[in-house]
């Protein structure tokens, strides 16, 4: 078990991000450190998904860097990305629809970027138990709650040390939102390095140590995540609904 | 049109044996081909209208290693990894390059090879058509079965097809290789994005479909003479396989194959002269009622 | 500027185009060029009506050649089996390829991509397939041959290869012009709208349906007189011009010009033309040189010829804007991510 | 496929090809005649690429060394013959377009057709519009000449006739039929116009000379299909006791393959008309004995030196065995050059008129003789015979030739048949 030190495991660095003609990000700067979980908060459309796309190596940056344990990563492939341990979970759970429960979480397997091999079937199963007896199943088939654990698990299983993670608990109900909550208590208490984007700043109070806030592509603030909730201007500027 | 002779054929067990056997084996070399098209439009969403061509390029490598060797099975294999190493080359050098590109460029590229490919054969091998020779240890009299006539050759021809096509539905159902190509023919990103290389994924689909398509070459040598041109017919049929079968379904690919077959070996005793025609409206007739083929997925 | 008012500047320049090609031969006094400009109408014509579907409203058509075969096959038999005039024969042949076009056409275009594209050949193929098998009204493989007799009407005398000549630009001047005033209309601006977003359509209360049906059945019109075109000038018809490869050849002219500017397939079918007439006539290698040549722009360029035109001169234009929009354009189709798309 | 070389048009090379190019891009724009050169210029059309690219490399082989020796003596006054050789892909639409371009562009004073047969109509379409002296070498299709309305005064054929061929294979398949008691049949052609028509001929004139023959079967197989298994089969179902095909070139050598698997030459007699040509019998690894084949060609018939010689010298010159095209397009080149000399011009007309009736001395011809026939401008009184296979050289040891006294007669009764005269 890790604690939170003050080593960076992933960062960007200044990241400009287009889409076609149309410039998303705005000079763009985060750093998350080892152990630490980190809120990306923002309105829908903010840049947080294109945040997470960009230190994923999916929506490659025009300028600036990014960086998976000091590695410069901004002009690489998804996958080198993922091999240098940064795992993505996507907002819209991108479950291999027509793979078994099993087979889509085989095909994450992989070892960590320093051979780590933690994660395995077995290991996901103890910590996702409403997966096991589903094991067999078309992922497709399963609840919108049952595929975001999957997608969850299936990242888990690159044995990544950094987590990007795009609003797990958007479109959910409540029930399986606690229940996400709980997940990702447990992968901090672990000591996973973890990048939350999340429109809902409660779901994140119990879970992450400290937040950023993006707005219209560029990051308007950043603090702990308690003195966001105590800073009702910020709030009600680029959050409030 | 000749429903009578059709009508006599099917209750006569030696007919249907004869004609049966004659459609697997026409169906089964096809399959060969129209698996790696499947394939490779079901993962890489590319038309690849130069796949008659790999066929070529089978049966003529294996033409070359059979003259020096003198092994039908050195032949065979020659033809198959010769034109998987082609397809590697063909993939990463030339298609990877308009894998943004609308389809239609694409299928420009294709024809260019096809271009280059029938001009090169011709340069390499000559303008004639060659034979390759029946390999002595199928140099025997036909098998005899319920009045059926059963060529020793096409038995083993029928029965190696057969194994592939076993061989491949596994490799594609059930290994983890297989488990990597489906899901990146889904969602090619998110595979990426799960740490595995897809270039490397797309390069072994095409290196895939050339293997198979170089076997289906020179497994098919011995009786099919060999010119520059030989894939256009196969590559025609092998569409019809894939819109038939479902695009990217190996069971599907086989499925459709042996029916094309079927209608070509019991169609040439019924419609003589319609056989080619028959095809097209089999081929029309699915995509109305089933665009997306009797396995494919609804909604791709 | 009003519809009316481009409607006058097109047909402007469609005379002057027209009095041209039609003084051209004085300067080029060859059968040669003549016989280029017929062949030339028949290409560009059908190429030019391919890419009515391919380009304006995003239909993947691999089986127009249908259209082109059945032109040609129609005129040559009514010209050969009926004294009627040759207007008469036009008009006969343009009847019966939209009666075709609205069967085919309600059949196909339903369906989405892929699958349109196939089912388009399969019906091409059909119709291949019958001209090849009903040997004793088309001749079979052996083509129609015989010539197809031309009388004189309005004192054109197609038997004349300056006529023929002259009536082949002008069809094709004739036929440029009134392509281009439908996409310049109202439909032609849904047909777009249709392909960049087909969703949204019914929205707007757009027939789907009907819209791409009208386009097809407009296309195939079109079409089938590139294949009237084709059979004057070898006075007869043949398979080939029903097979699968004359849509080939057509989607390789509309991809060589370019297939967002409407001139595009026009100048693609020149390209193509002038390409197959020269090649053959260098080498031998003809596969290998023309080959080799579609890949250089398909690989090199990676659009036609005046789509890449037309990008530089929107690039230079937005130049002073934003210099460095235009590299990430081409960073962002990033292979692994579009191939899948 | 094009070749500037005169003199050897067999010798190609890719750099050439390029510098000629480069070199000839500019003047050699289509549109742009240039001025009548020096040369004599001969154009021929024929097929270079994909399936029946044979056809092209033997076709120019034969009439370019017929050339080679007329240039060689001195030419017309020191005017040798340039040939150009180009590539109609096989399409019927692009030989016309290529005839066209020959006379209207490159200035040809001779057009040679060595296309297939269906390019063959196309051609003569311009053979008429543009009057240029026309020598149609490979299509066998007889209407091309025998009809008035498609006949044309300058339009040759120095190629065998399926109307000889079929009158020659069915009286020698009665003869067969008679000794060994054959009485069904069945025929497996390819499903295009020569197939169809030397089909239907061939079993008209084995009707014509033993009543008793049936045909109880037919089969039709595509052009250039790759796999004859469907029709075997219905071969086998159908059980005749012989069977006529016309398949050609590869195809037949693919029947022939798959044929043996099925063992079906030891369970029917097979008259195959096109294997006794070089191409085949050299291409096919397990020829079995006992084919009964029309002669194409082949250097032991006639048994004659000349024609011995002949294919001694092409097999040196050319590494490789004369086929059936080498002979036609060397007989019509050699008309021509004949034709040439004896007039001393190149004018069409005079050409024409003495090639019309000429007899010329040639190794392929009955008695060392080939006749142009005046009537209808085609080729008679070249070797025609049939026998049977062996496996080895020289394939077919015993052709019996077919007398044409009888093939000029039943001839002429076919022409009146179908109102040619």
């Amino acid at each position: 078990m890790t604690t939170t030190t003050n080593r960076t495991i992933f960062s960007a660095e200044n990241i400009d991000v287009f889409y076609g003609t149309s410039q998303i990000l705005f000079d763009v700067s985060i750093a998350v450190s080892e152990g630490q979980t980190m809120a990306l908060l923002g309105r829908n459309g903010a840049g947080k998904s294109t945040t997470l796309k960009a230190l994923a190596g999916l929506a490659p940056p025009k300028r600036g860097k990014t960086t998976v344990l000091g590695t410069e990563m901004q002009r690489r492939k998804p996958h080198v990305i993922a091999r240098a341990g940064l795992g993505y979970v996507p907002e819209d759970r991108q479950v291999f629809p027509e793979h078994s429960v099993e087979d889509n979480l085989l095909i994450a397997e992989k070892k960590g970027p320093n051979g780590e091999d933690y994660w395995t079937l077995a290991r996901i199963f103890e910590m996702l138990p409403m997966l096991e007896p589903l094991k067999g199943r078309m992922a497709g088939r399963l609840s919108g709650g049952e595929q975001q654990m999957l997608t969850i698990g299936r990242t888990l299983m690159g044995n990544p040390v950094g987590l990007l993670l795009d609003e797990p608990s958007e479109g959910l109900a409540p029930v399986i939102v606690q229940q996400i909550g709980a997940l990702l208590r447990k992968l901090r208490d672990m000591g996973v390095t973890v990048l939350l984007a999340e429109q809902n700043m409660h779901f994140c109070l119990g879970i992450a140590s400290h937040a950023t806030v993006i707005d219209k592509g560029e990051i308007v603030y950043r603090d702990t995540i308690e003195a966001l909730r105590a800073n009702e201007d910020v709030k009600a500027r680029y959050l409030a609904l | 049109m000749d429903l009578s002779a059709l009508g006599s054929c099917l209750i006569s067990p030696s007919c249907v044996i004869t004609q049966s056997t004659s459609g697997l084996i026409i169906g089964l070399l096809l399959f060969l081909v129209a698996a790696g098209v499947s394939l490779i439009f079901g993962v890489l969403k590319v038309v690849n209208f130069a796949h008659g061509a790999f066929y070529m390029l089978g049966a003529y490598f294996a033409y070359s290693a059979y003259q020096l060797s003198g092994s039908y099975l050195i032949a065979v294999l020659a033809g198959g990894i010769g034109v998987a190493i082609f397809g590697v080359l063909f993939e990463r050098l030339l298609i990877s390059r308009v894998y943004g590109s609308p389809v239609l460029m694409q299928i420009l590229v294709c024809y260019a090879m096809i271009l280059i490919l029938d001009d090169v054969v011709k340069i390499i091998w000559g303008a004639d058509f060659l034979s390759f020779g029946m390999p002595p240890a199928f140099q025997q009299l036909p098998i005899l079965f319920a009045g059926g006539v059963v060529p020793v050759f096409y038995l083993f021809l029928i029965v190696i097809t057969l194994i592939i096509a076993a061989l491949l539905g596994l490799l594609i159902t059930k290994t983890r290789y297989g488990k990597i190509v489906r899901a990146a023919a889904v969602n090619p990103s998110m595979v990426s994005a799960l740490g595995i290389n897809t270039g490397v994924v797309y390069a072994s689909v095409f290196m895939l479909g050339g293997l198979l398509a170089g076997l289906a070459g020179g497994l098919a040598a011995p009786v099919r003479s060999l010119t520059a041109g030989m894939g256009t017919s196969i590559i025609i049929e092998s569409f019809i396989v894939t819109v038939i079968g479902g695009m990217g379904s190996v069971a599907g690919a086989l499925v459709g194959s042996i029916l094309i077959g079927l209608v070509r070996s019991f169609g040439s005793i019924g419609f003589p002269l319609f056989t080619e025609g028959l095809m097209f409206v089999m081929m029309a007739v699915v995509l109305v009622l089933k665009p997306s083929g009797l396995f494919g997925k609804e909604g791709r | 500027m009003s519809a009316r008012s481009s409607l006058l500047r097109d047909s402007l320049i469609a005379i002057a185009a027209f009095l041209v090609l039609a003084a051209l031969p004085y300067i080029f006094p060859s059968k040669g060029f003549t016989d280029f400009v017929v062949r030339l109408a028949a290409f560009g014509i059908f190429a030019t009506s391919l890419n009515l579907l391919v380009g304006y409203s995003g239909m993947e058509s691999f089986g127009h050649g249908l259209y082109f075969g059945l032109g040609c096959y129609t005129f040559a038999l009514i010209m050969q089996n009926f004294a009627v005039s040759i207007p008469v024969a036009f008009l006969l042949t343009i009847f019966l390829s939209i009666l075709v076009a609205v069967v085919v056409g309600s059949i196909c275009v339903n369906l989405s991509e892929i699958y349109f594209a196939f089912l388009t050949l399969a019906f091409q193929m059909l119709l291949h397939s019958l001209i090849i098998a009903w040997t004793p009204i088309t001749g079979g493989d052996q083509g129609l041959t015989g010539g197809i007799p031309r009388p004189p009407f309005l004192g054109i005398r197609l038997d004349n290869y300056y006529h023929l000549y002259l009536f082949s630009s002008g069809l094709l001047v004739v036929c440029l012009l009134a392509m281009h005033h439908i996409v310049q209309s109202p439909f032609g601006y849904t047909l777009r709208m249709i392909r960049d977003n087909v969703s949204r359509a019914p929205f707007l209360g757009i027939n789907v349906f009907r819209v791409r049906l009208m386009a097809y059945v407009i296309a195939g019109a079109f079409g089938a007189v590139g294949g009237i075109v084709m059979s004057l000038f070898v006075s007869g018809a043949f398979p080939d011009f029903a097979y699968w490869t004359i849509s080939g050849e057509a989607i390789f002219m509309i991809m060589l010009g370019g297939l967002t500017v409407f001139l595009g397939p026009l100048v693609g079918a020149v390209m193509l033309l002038l390409l197959n007439d020269v090649v053959t006539k260098l080498t031998s290698h003809y596969g290998i040189v023309l080959g080799g040549i579609i890949l250089l722009f398909a690989l090199g360029l990676r659009k036609g010829v005046l789509d890449f035109v037309a990008d530089m001169w929107r690039d230079r234009r937005q130049a002073t804007l934003s210099a460095e929009n235009r590299s990430e354009v081409a960073a962002s189709a990033k292979p692994a991510v579009a191939a899948g798309e | 496929m094009t070749s500037r070389n005169r003199h050897a048009v067999g010798r190609r090379s890719v750099l050439k090809g390029a510098g000629a190019a480069a070199a000839t891009a500019i003047a050699g724009f289509p549109f742009i005649s240039r001025a009548q050169n020096k040369p004599i210029k001969a154009g021929m059309v024929t097929i270079g690429s994909g399936r029946g690219a044979m056809v092209g490399s033997a076709s120019s082989k034969g009439a370019s060394w017929e050339i080679e020796k007329f240039n060689a003596a001195g030419g017309l006054n020191g005017r040798p013959i340039e040939l150009i050789v180009r590539d109609s892909k096989g399409k019927p639409e692009e030989s016309a377009r290529i005839a066209r371009e020959f006379v209207n562009s490159d200035g040809v004073d001779i057009l040679f057709d060595a296309d297939s047969s269906a390019a063959a109509f196309a051609i003569q379409e311009v053979a008429k519009e543009t009057g240029v002296l026309t020598v149609h070498m490979n299509s066998e299709t007889s209407s091309l000449t025998a009809d008035p309305k498609i006949r044309s005064w300058n339009a040759f054929r120095s190629a065998r006739q399926g109307i000889h061929d079929s009158i020659a294979g069915g009286s020698y398949a009665a003869e067969v039929s008679k000794t060994k008691g054959l009485k069904t049949w069945m025929g497996c052609s390819p499903d295009y116009a020569y197939g169809r028509d030397s089909n239907k001929l061939f079993f008209e004139y084995l009707k014509h000379f033993h009543k008793d023959a049936e045909v109880i079967g037919e089969s039709w197989p595509k052009l250039f299909q790759p796999d004859y298994t469907e029709q075997l089969t219905k071969i086998l179902q159908t059980k005749p006791q012989a069977v006529y095909t016309c398949l050609w070139g590869g195809d037949l050598t693919a029947f022939i393959d798959q044929s043996n698997i099925y063992n079906l030459f030891a369970q029917i007699q097979v008259f195959a008309i096109n294997i006794a040509d070089y191409s085949i019998l050299t291409a096919v690894k397990n020829l079995p004995k006992g084919i009964h084949s029309g002669s194409r060609y082949l250097s032991t018939f006639p048994a004659t030196k000349e024609n011995a010689d002949w294919a001694a010298e092409y097999r040196k010159k050319f590494n490789e065995h004369p086929v059936n095209w080498s002979w036609e397009n060397a007989s019509g080149a050699k008309f021509v050059t004949e034709a040439i000399k004896k007039t001393n011009s190149v004018d069409p007309k005079k050409l024409a008129e003495a090639m019309s009736g000429m007899t010329i001395d040639s190794p392929f011809g009955v008695g060392g003789k080939l006749t142009l026939r005046a009537e209808d401008n085609t080729l008679v009184n070249y070797a025609t015979g049939w026998g049977e296979t062996i496996q080895k050289d020289p394939y077919v040891p015993d052709v019996k030739a077919v007398d044409w006294k009888v093939i000029l007669e039943l001839e002429h009764e076919w022409k009146k048949a179908n109102k040619y005269i």
